[in-house]
């Protein structure tokens, strides 16, 4: 028993809350050992950091409690040890790393001092902690070290902040690396480099990896072994490949069957039709910076075009510049033939109907303060030529049930829905203003993967009853796979290449989309296996 | 940096002026203060004489116009009540209010931001509660009543202080803990709520998965962050000190700006009014500066 | 613990206020700060009470239970009608150590005078009085006041005498004078030093060296004697003086209600003496008010001249007031009328209560009747002429001060129709004012007594109390507290015991 | 993250608000007695007057500053009786009418004046924004107590005049905050959602910007609540306030300090309503401040603590 690195035993953890006792996990075990890679997979509630948080003294108590089990490390039970053993275990044996490394590093000291900080508290001097932090930095290929050691996490970008993170959690040389969802803010390319990253460290140190995410794509790149979890237990436990070849539990399955970019593509609609949209050298600065850069695409009607790139593509201001959240700098925006960008504003008043907005996070998007009832109402009070008054309520009922909730839940508030729900709330406004083009923001990017496939077969399901086109907005090229007729790709602001979705896929033409295609994880090991070989002789090559 | 000083010079100086032409009006709608000054049996010629001598006879437009003259060359005009130039005992008072509102402040600031940081770490705790309700407590009671209540049991009863005026060390001692009551109970609650959100922070759990001890925890980590909504508070209780800690000095005989503000309007004594004002508020609007350049310090995010 | 920090504490205050029993000096703490030092603002109390006879003298004094003395002035007579001669005293030196003769005398008179400077002495004293000097010697003067003024000499108690060298057209701001005492220093806001004057023409004082606090706070300045940081608080509220080191005087304050004759129903004499009788004055005695307070007939207290014994004061007789007032009203007197009272904010230390329990007074009387108390700059807009145009009904509370002996300081401008805050106009009282003023000994004390009877048979005013103060005094001191104390304190009188 | 996600899948069977409300309230004892006393304060100053006005203001000069604690006398007489002889248990009920009406008014005025311009400074153009900030510069740096006393200089001194000079010392407090949190809560997806909608900025102000900052609006007001009376208090002390026949509790305080060595229960009955009052008031505060934060309620929430 004393040979595994470090092992969990009948973990069950209690939280307290006024509607009472919150079983966060139930009698959780695993074991992780050393070099090991050990991912413990799970949507949001699933409880699947709750162990990591245990091993790390990290739960607040109250409100938590941790009813029963053992954390086994060194043969000794962390639950047991006194804080300050623990302190003393956390950072230098035990290191963890954070989802959204921005809020995670104190934005107030540099990042050197922060790195340094955990050599300190661990009795290093000060200088050669940082001495060492500027190793550490390079290693972590943070270019510019020298320099960059006294600036602040704002000052860096996102996967070199998670580097940076890295960089801390690896400076004593731990054990154990703890990862919460270390990848999942950032871009594909860039969630790549950081998950190759560890992989390169862990073989360097030996340590063993506990990895928690709820992306397959990174537990087939990276995990050796995976627990899935659902509602504070564990479903299934076994190696990546068996877990995703042969899944035993119902939950896997669905699981599995809910990732995107595995299902048929959809054909181009015929051509020919008056397009809804068409998009001409729109161009939007921001000072000197070129946001949006020159772009044109049409929309025809009953159409779905997705606009893929990754975070400062542009993607999104050109979605607000349609919608004249933003004013465009140049260029136009026909919409049946009427410019969106120069329209004067009681014009653009009685055209709002026609196009509307999903934004990406449902939880900020749906006014806390208001009822269901009121969100999706607001549309006909903002348009009394909707509907009269009296049939709003009917007229809300009949939306939440379009959309795949209650309509008793009308009276209820946003906090009291989950996220699947939410969103499904915010295209129930959209749809309330019987538009003709909804632009998607990253509409589902917030969401669990089985949420992600719900909403979407939503969106197909309302496209095919009302015809209504969608602008997709997205970073995530799988997503988009299964339900777009074209694709359009974005970078830098550009329009780099578009077509219909099977060709993007199948025959990427420029360098940016094939190298987008190749950092998407694919949920299969096997392939992901492949992959990484084939990323490791074109990196070989090109040195 | 140099334009966002040059703007917020400018900005300043518009809210001076504003604020110039206010007092000036609205503190002469108060009336005329020939009757205040001239004894009750004067003649109407000495009345009208009075005013000739101090220009109140002019149209208030004109005397605007002479008061914005002089103005311009540093002349504050002199003081109808006292036989002196009317920046001059403003001065004198603001000095002693300058001292007044740096000490009490800096002892308001540790003490208030030990304490408040403490209770955060334990909140809910009973160091927590004792610490909310004490000052709570303490910021609840009337500031005259306190300091009456301060007299009479440290200097009458107990002899163990002076009961007012400066000298010694020891005249300070009521004066300041009175004034420090107040804000020390607010900003005590700022810092605990501040302090609270700080620690249940992203950047506290890295810290404690590190292995951080909870002092530094506390004092570097949180602290720093939770200080920006604190030092506003901070500017905003000295910037009240700074106006007039008029019930302090009037009860410990402290010679400060607060009260020659009140005597002043009481007695319509427009130019040293004016004076008064335009120090303090040029005293506050360098306050606001030193703030806003404090915000920059403790955050790197905010540049100007 | 916490001894040991009180004896601390105690330890240096002792070094604090150090100055105490080794030298003859005294600690004076009063209620406001000097705002000006010149002697020819003496009269007023706050000036008064540190320069008043200290460091200016004036020509002649008047002694409380004696009358008028010599100071710097030796002797006088009337020369001819209307021309007072004053006879100066020799070898006296201003404490810059010019010589003091006529001519500073004759300068200080222009000085206060003067339009331009605008003296509170001049002012209140010499309003409408044109002086006229005329230095005969060095040592003697001739003044002759614009209409004639029997009563000279008293009024030249109030002259203080600067030395020529003293500008005409701007206040001073170190007081130079004759008196016993030299100015020291003044830290504003703080502390005004006085020490003895080596070069004094009279009597070196037992006292060698005076400092004066300021503390607005009544409570503070009785604390202050009592924990010895001071030894003289001029001025304390009744409720603090609950100590045998405190003293009760006189203080020449008078307090009354101004009725404003010439809007009805005051113009009503049953009203008015309706108001008068509704007035427990007793039941204030004591209570609210001190005891050794007496209830006031007239304007003037009981030691100026022509002070009326045989007038008895209005009793309080409920039941009168309200035959009175329904008189009044079946005549067709408006009595239902709203009547403002006018208190004036901080006048005397129990004036909020006592304006409140004279309001129920009247109230239970049946008057229909409200209170406003007002700042002083407001009040003063309701004492002092112009009045209003459109105002109701007033009831002006005021509190008059003469310490000066003679009436006419008082009655020509509180009750002539011309009076700056006269709102009485009856031409019988203005014949009796103008006669009396122009009298002088006995008969002017006769025609005064005459005038008294009349005010109090018209119910001028609601005439209330003539009041008393209260001054803490640290028994290591030999002083008492006299009428004058309200407007001056003569360090040369205080003794150690 | 993970645990809030847990919390709302079951907030969705969640008690009714007001009673759950009720139940955080009674968890937190010093926050249920602070209500409950201010309840009692409510009750006085909405009926005080009409019962007890009579009682109060009879004056007794006889048995003027009559100790307090002879139960053998009237219960009104029992906290003593003042330097006219009136109750001093039946004044401060009366007075509760005055000083509520006093701090309510002027916090609520402040309130709304404050917001409005603060929302409007923080949504609308630049140049309104520079107009308004500079007008609470202008406020802020104007000494609060001279602005009282130069308004009541030219108004008599009356509860209405009284509030509008508290009330326009505190806008800036309400103006700068509203005008921070429309800064920062005018770039939520649901303002811009709103905003795709149609809706007008009047539309967007009120119905999105409003409610989501005035729980924090409402919590300073607590405090400032507060803060007026003891101002008011301070005002009555300097003798600018409220003018007697009327009484407000900061009146009653400073008339009474005269009497602080001799008769210590003038001052100290008042100002022990003064100081409960406004402690209720920001203990209710501070439990107001946790019952609104997510991250921090779940201490009024849980029903035993229980530690391992």
């Amino acid at each position: 028993m004393a040979d595994h690195l470090i092992e969990v035993r009948n973990l069950s953890v209690d939280f307290h809350t006024a509607q009472g006792t919150v079983h966060a996990v139930r009698n959780v075990s695993w074991h992780l050992d050393k070099g090991e890679t050990l991912a413990i997979l799970g949507e949001s509630g699933s409880g699947k950091s709750v162990s990591a948080s245990a091993i790390m003294n990290l739960i607040d108590m109250p409100p938590g409690e941790i009813t029963s089990g053992k954390v086994l490390f060194d043969g000794r039970d962390l639950l047991e040890m006194s804080s300050s053993e623990r302190r003393k275990i956390n950072g230098s044996r035990i290191a963890m790393i954070f989802q959204d490394p921005l809020s995670h590093l104190n934005p107030v000291y540099t990042v050197g001092w922060q790195i340094a900080e955990i050599m300190t508290a661990h009795g290093m001097p000060a200088e050669k902690a940082r001495t060492r932090t500027l190793e550490l930095m390079k290693r972590v290929k943070i270019p510019d070290a020298e320099n960059k050691i006294d600036s602040y996490p704002h000052q860096f970008s996102g996967g070199q902040r998670q580097r940076l993170m890295i960089a801390m959690a690896l400076a004593l040389k731990p054990d154990i690396l703890i990862a919460d969802e270390p990848t999942t803010a950032l871009d594909v390319t860039v969630q790549a480099q950081v998950l190759s990253l560890l992989e390169e460290l862990q073989e360097e140190t030996g340590m063993g990896m506990l990895l928690i995410t709820h992306d397959l794509g990174v537990v087939a790149e990276a995990a050796d072994r995976v627990v899935v979890m659902n509602s504070g237990e564990i479903v299934e436990t076994g190696t990546a490949n068996e877990v995703y070849h042969t899944p035993k539990h119902p939950y896997t399955k669905k699981l599995i069957s809910a990732v995107p970019g595995t299902g048929k593509m959809t054909d181009p609609l015929a051509t020919g039709i008056e397009p809804i949209l068409q998009i001409n050298g729109l161009t939007k600065h921001f000072g000197g910076f070129v946001a949006v850069d020159d772009a044109s695409l049409t929309v025809l009607p009953g159409e779905t075009v997705a606009i893929v790139g990754e975070s400062g593509s542009g993607k999104s201001t050109l979605a607000k510049t349609l919608l004249r959240l933003e004013d465009a700098s140049s260029g136009s925006a026909l919409y049946l033939g009427r410019d969106l960008v120069t329209m004067p504003s009681d014009e653009l008043f009685a055209l709002r109907r026609d196009i509307q907005m999903v934004f990406q996070d449902p939880t900020q998007s749906l006014n806390p303060r208001m009822s269901v009832f009121q969100i999706i109402s607001e549309a006909f009070e903002i348009h009394p030529d909707i509907l009269p008054k009296p049939q709003w309520k009917n007229r809300v009922r009949e939306l939440l049930e379009l959309v795949g909730l209650e309509a008793s839940h009308m009276h209820r508030h946003p906090h009291q829905f989950s996220g699947g729900q939410r969103q499904r709330i915010a295209i129930a406004r959209a749809l309330a203003m019987e538009p003709k083009l909804i632009i998607c923001d990253e509409a589902v990017s917030a969401l669990d993967v089985s949420i992600q496939a719900q909403v979407i077969d939503l969106l197909v399901k309302l496209q095919e009853e009302l015809d209504v086109s969608y602008l997709f907005i997205a970073h995530d090229l799988p997503l988009v796979r299964d339900f777009a007729h074209r694709v359009v790709v974005m970078q830098g602001g550009k329009i780099v290449e578009q077509g219909p979705v099977a060709q993007i896929f199948d025959d990427p033409q420029e360098d940016y989309t094939k190298g987008l295609m190749a950092a998407g994880l694919s949920p299969d090991p096997e392939i992901q296996a492949d992959r990484r070989r084939a990323r490791a002789e074109l990196l070989e090559t090109t040195i | 940096m140099k334009k966002f000083l040059w703007k917020r010079a400018v900005a300043s100086a518009i809210s001076l002026i504003c604020l110039i032409i206010l007092v000036f009006f609205l503190s002469r709608l108060t009336g005329d203060p020939t009757d205040l000054f001239l004894p009750e049996t004067a003649t109407q010629e000495a009345r009208d004489n009075y005013r000739r001598v101090h220009g109140l006879d002019q149209p208030l437009v004109s005397q605007f116009f002479r008061y914005v003259t002089d103005l311009v060359q540093l002349n504050f005009g002199e003081s109808v009540r006292r036989a002196e130039p009317a920046i001059d005992p403003v001065l004198r008072g603001f000095a002693w209010t300058l001292q007044l509102a740096t000490v009490t402040m800096a002892l308001v600031t540790l003490a208030a931001i030990t304490l408040g940081s403490l209770a955060a770490f334990h909140v809910g705790g009973f160091f927590d509660r004792v610490a909310t309700f004490f000052s709570l407590m303490g910021a609840s009671a009337p500031d005259f009543w306190i300091a009456i209540i301060a007299i009479v049991v440290f200097s009458v009863g107990l002899g163990w202080l002076p009961t007012s005026g400066t000298g010694s060390v020891w005249h300070w001692i009521m004066p300041v803990a009175v004034l420090f009551i107040r804000p020390f109970g607010l900003i005590l609650q700022v810092v605990r709520g501040s302090m609270i959100t700080a620690l249940n922070s992203a950047y506290v759990k890295t810290a404690r998965a590190k292995g951080v001890e909870n002092r530094p925890i506390i004092f570097v980590h949180a602290l720093r962050n939770a200080l920006l909504p604190v030092i506003t508070v901070i500017g905003d209780q000295t910037a009240a000190i700074l106006n007039g800690a008029v019930i302090v000095e009037t009860i410990f005989g402290f010679p400060g700006v607060g009260k020659l503000m009140i005597d002043s309007i009481l007695q319509r004594d427009f130019n040293v009014i004016l004076a008064a004002i335009m120090v303090t508020a040029f005293a506050i609007f360098i306050l606001n500066i030193m703030i806003d350049l404090l915000y920059a310090v403790l955050d790197p995010r905010i540049r100007y | 613990m916490a001894y040991k920090l009180g004896r601390i504490a105690a330890a240096f205050m002792v070094s604090a206020v150090a100055g105490h029993a080794m030298a003859q000096e005294v600690t004076v703490v009063l209620a406001e700060e000097l705002d000006n030092v010149d002697p020819c603002e003496a009269s007023r109390s706050n000036i008064g009470r540190v320069i008043l006879q200290n460091v200016s003298e004036t020509l002649t004094e008047l002694v409380p239970g004696t009358g008028v003395e010599p100071r710097l002035a030796t002797s006088w007579e009337e020369t001819e009608k209307g021309t007072w001669r004053f006879h100066l005293r020799e070898g006296v030196k201003f404490s810059d150590g010019t010589a003091f003769d006529a001519e500073d005398v004759a300068h200080s008179i222009a000085r206060m005078t003067n339009p331009d400077l605008i003296c509170e002495i001049g002012n209140k004293y010499f309003g409408g009085i044109e002086l006229k000097t005329n230095v005969v010697d060095e040592n003697t003067i001739d003044i002759t006041p614009d209409p004639v003024q029997p009563i000279m000499p008293l009024l030249a108690s109030t002259i203080t005498i600067a030395p020529s060298e003293a500008p005409m057209d701007a206040y001073v701001d170190v007081p130079i004078g004759t008196g016993p005492y030299v100015w020291d220093e003044y830290v504003r806001g703080q502390r005004i030093k006085l020490s003895a004057n080596p070069d004094y023409w009279g009597e070196a004082p037992s006292v060698t060296g005076a400092t004066y606090l300021f503390r607005s706070d009544a409570s503070v300045r009785a604390a202050m004697v009592k924990t010895g940081e001071a030894d003289i608080a001029p001025n304390i509220a009744l409720q603090d003086a609950t100590t045998d080191m405190d003293f009760s005087y006189p203080n020449s304050e008078t307090v009354y209600m101004r009725l404003d004759h010439s809007i009805p129903p005051l113009d009503d004499v049953r009203v008015r003496q309706a108001l008068n009788y509704a007035v427990d004055k007793e039941a204030f005695l004591g209570t609210i008010l001190a005891d050794g307070t007496i209830i006031a007939k007239g304007i003037t207290p009981p030691s100026t001249i022509g002070y009326n014994d045989e007038v008895e004061p209005y009793p309080f007789d409920l039941e009168k007031a309200k035959a009175l007032l329904a008189e009044a009203k079946a005549d067709g007197v408006p009595v239902d009328t709203k009547i403002t009272v006018v208190g004036r904010i901080g006048n005397f230390s129990a004036v909020q209560e006592t304006m409140e329990a004279l309001l129920s007074m009247w109230q239970d009387a049946g008057f229909n009747i409200e209170l406003q108390m007002q700042e002083v700059g407001d009040w003063v807009e309701h004492l002092v002429r112009p009045f209003a145009e459109d105002r109701g009904p007033e009831i002006v509370q005021a509190m008059h001060d003469n310490a000066n002996g003679d009436p006419v300081f008082s009655m020509f401008f509180k009750y002539d129709c011309e009076g700056a805050q006269s709102a009485t106009c009856d031409e019988k009282l203005d014949t009796m004012i103008e006669e009396a003023t122009a009298l002088s000994g006995d008969e002017r004390a006769a025609k005064w007594s005459e005038t008294f009877a009349y005010t109090h048979e018209i119910a001028a005013d609601v005439m209330l109390w003539h009041m008393v103060g209260f001054s803490r005094v640290n028994p290591r001191l030999d002083f008492e507290p006299t009428i004058k104390t309200n407007s001056e304190l003569q360090l040369g009188q205080i003794k150690f015991n | 993250m993970e645990m809030a996600e847990q919390k709302t899948a079951i907030v969705a069977d969640a008690p009714h608000p007001v009673a759950q409300t009720l139940r955080m309230l009674w968890r937190d004892k010093f926050a249920l007695a602070a209500a409950v006393f201010l309840l009692i304060v409510l009750l006085s100053a909405l009926f005080g007057p009409a019962l007890l006005e009579g009682v109060a203001t009879k004056t007794n000069l006889r048995g003027r500053n009559a100790p307090p604690f002879d139960f053998s006398q009237p219960w009104y007489l029992w906290l003593g009786g003042d330097a006219l002889g009136r109750p001093l248990l039946a004044r401060i009920i009366v007075a509760a009418q005055n000083t509520m009406a006093v701090a309510v008014g002027a916090v609520l005025c402040s309130l709304a004046i404050g917001t409005t311009l603060g929302m409007i400074a923080g949504y609308t153009s630049r140049m309104a924004s520079q107009v308004i900030m500079r007008l609470a510069d202008v406020i802020m740096s104007f000494p609060s107590l001279l602005l009282a006393v130069i308004v009541l200089y030219m108004l008599p001194p009356s509860v209405f005049n009284l509030i509008i000079v508290l009330a326009i010392t505190r806008i800036p407090v309400y103006l700068r905050t509203s005008r921070a949190e429309v800064l920062e809560v005018r770039e939520r997806m649901f303002v811009q959602a709103a905003k795709v909608m149609g809706a007008s900025s009047g539309r967007i102000i009120f119905r999105h910007l409003l409610p989501v900052i005035l729980p924090t609006l409402v919590t300073i007001a607590t405090l400032d609540f507060a803060l007026v009376v003891l101002v008011e208090s301070a005002l009555s002390f300097l003798g600018i306030g409220i003018q007697p026949p009327e009484i407000t509790w900061g009146l009653m305080v400073s008339q009474g300090r005269a009497y602080l060595t001799t008769a210590w229960w003038l001052s100290f009955w008042p100002g022990l309503a003064i100081i409960l009052t406004t402690l209720s008031l920001n203990l209710l505060a501070n439990w107001l401040r946790t019952a609104l934060d997510p991250v921090q309620r779940w201490r009024l929430e849980i029903a035993v603590k229980k530690n391992g």
